[in-house]
């Protein structure tokens, strides 16, 4: 299935993008960030959380969402 | 908390300026129900990291969600506290050491109220609202924020 | 906790403006130390009391007392609070509903201690502050206000 | 000894006036108050603090000020 993947913040820096989009079999979050963290090797080194379909989500969550984010530390206010 | 209403947009490009705050202010004088307001400001600190003064911050933010979070953030309020109503404004893009980035208004008939609607509504945006900070330093080398 | 130093005044004649507040706000912003501003703003009520409609306070104070208390509250809330500054305003005189009788205002390089040292101050002054309040109905009888 | 009594609020209501200056035996607090009662038969249903050189005081506190003040409750803010 295509997903859009969006990057944020110091982890945009490391992909050297925003958003891109991907075709991924029905799986879950975790394999997604393995897929991800191949493909941008300074992913491992940074702290983040990830949304899926704009709510927070663990690794073992299936990934079923259209869009999912990876969050660097919030820094709001 | 879906809510299926369109969501207004809490950001605003740049910094809030001290007279749209005023402004602000001044609307709520035909209110005459309310007693008490309290309003929480943040501003950006020209911080020393390693010998570097912090110049601006550069906000970004993952509005879609950013935006949910602060309507659920008002919805929740509103339901624990009494309140008359609430604003929420934060900046994106770049806002510099000395100027405001997050503005907070709640009001209410009585004070008791504002004091721990205005925490409660303050300590959820730290927490839970995807926003970002690029901390720009004096020679334009940057460092990210994160919220403590 | 007797101070010999001059004792600015807190009193002001009429309605706290929103202007005045803006451009406190404003004058703030050359403290970047300052990380979060919190203020509160006493705002008087059209209270219905018995079919009748408040349309303005008309406040008193035993001013004297009421600057020493105001400075005492002022140096205990700098003891006890890592503030970078505090100012209190009170109106004197004729308050119409709507329009604002109190502001307060405290700075910090950090939010937690903002909240709690403004809900100190404001209580402070509720409780130990010789400020009476005579609320002029809109038919021009009055009744005396109580803090509660 | 000549001491200056200030009135606020409703008690100046009762009074009729803001301040008065009264001659008074040293005594207490209380003793000059039945001497106010005495004058201002209203006072007694009244609800106030006295204030004796800008401080609360209790009706036993001696009589020490120049100053003393009646003050109703406060309604700041």
């Amino acid at each position: 299935m295509l997903i859009t993947v969006k990057y944020f913040g110091q982890i945009a820096e490391v992909t050297q993008k925003e958003e891109e989009e991907l075709e991924v079999a029905k799986t879950s979050i975790s394999k997604l960030l393995e897929t991800l963290n191949a493909r941008y090797t300074d992913l491992k080194n940074k702290d983040f959380q990830i949304a899926q379909n704009q709510e927070l989500v663990s690794l073992d969550t299936e990934l079923t969402g259209a869009e999912i984010a990876l969050l660097p530390p919030f820094a709001g206010g | 908390m879906k809510d299926k209403k369109p969501i207004k947009s809490v950001f605003k490009e740049g910094a809030i300026t001290s007279e749209f705050i005023g402004n602000s202010i001044y609307k709520h004088q035909t209110k005459t129900s309310i007693g008490a307001h309290n309003i929480f400001l943040g501003q950006v600190r020209a911080d020393d990291i390693e010998g570097k003064t912090v110049a601006a911050i550069d906000y970004t933010a993952y509005e879609d969600m950013a935006n949910e979070k602060f309507h659920e953030i008002r919805e929740s309020a509103f339901e624990k506290f009494e309140l008359t109503c609430m604003h929420i404004y934060h900046s994106l893009g770049t806002v510099k050491a000395g100027e405001i980035c997050l503005f907070v208004f709640v009001s209410s008939p009585r004070r008791k109220v504002v004091f721990e609607a205005l925490e409660y509504i303050v300590e959820a945006i730290k927490a839970h609202v995807p926003v970002f900070g690029k901390e720009i330093f004096e020679d334009e080398s940057h460092q990210w924020k994160v919220n403590t």
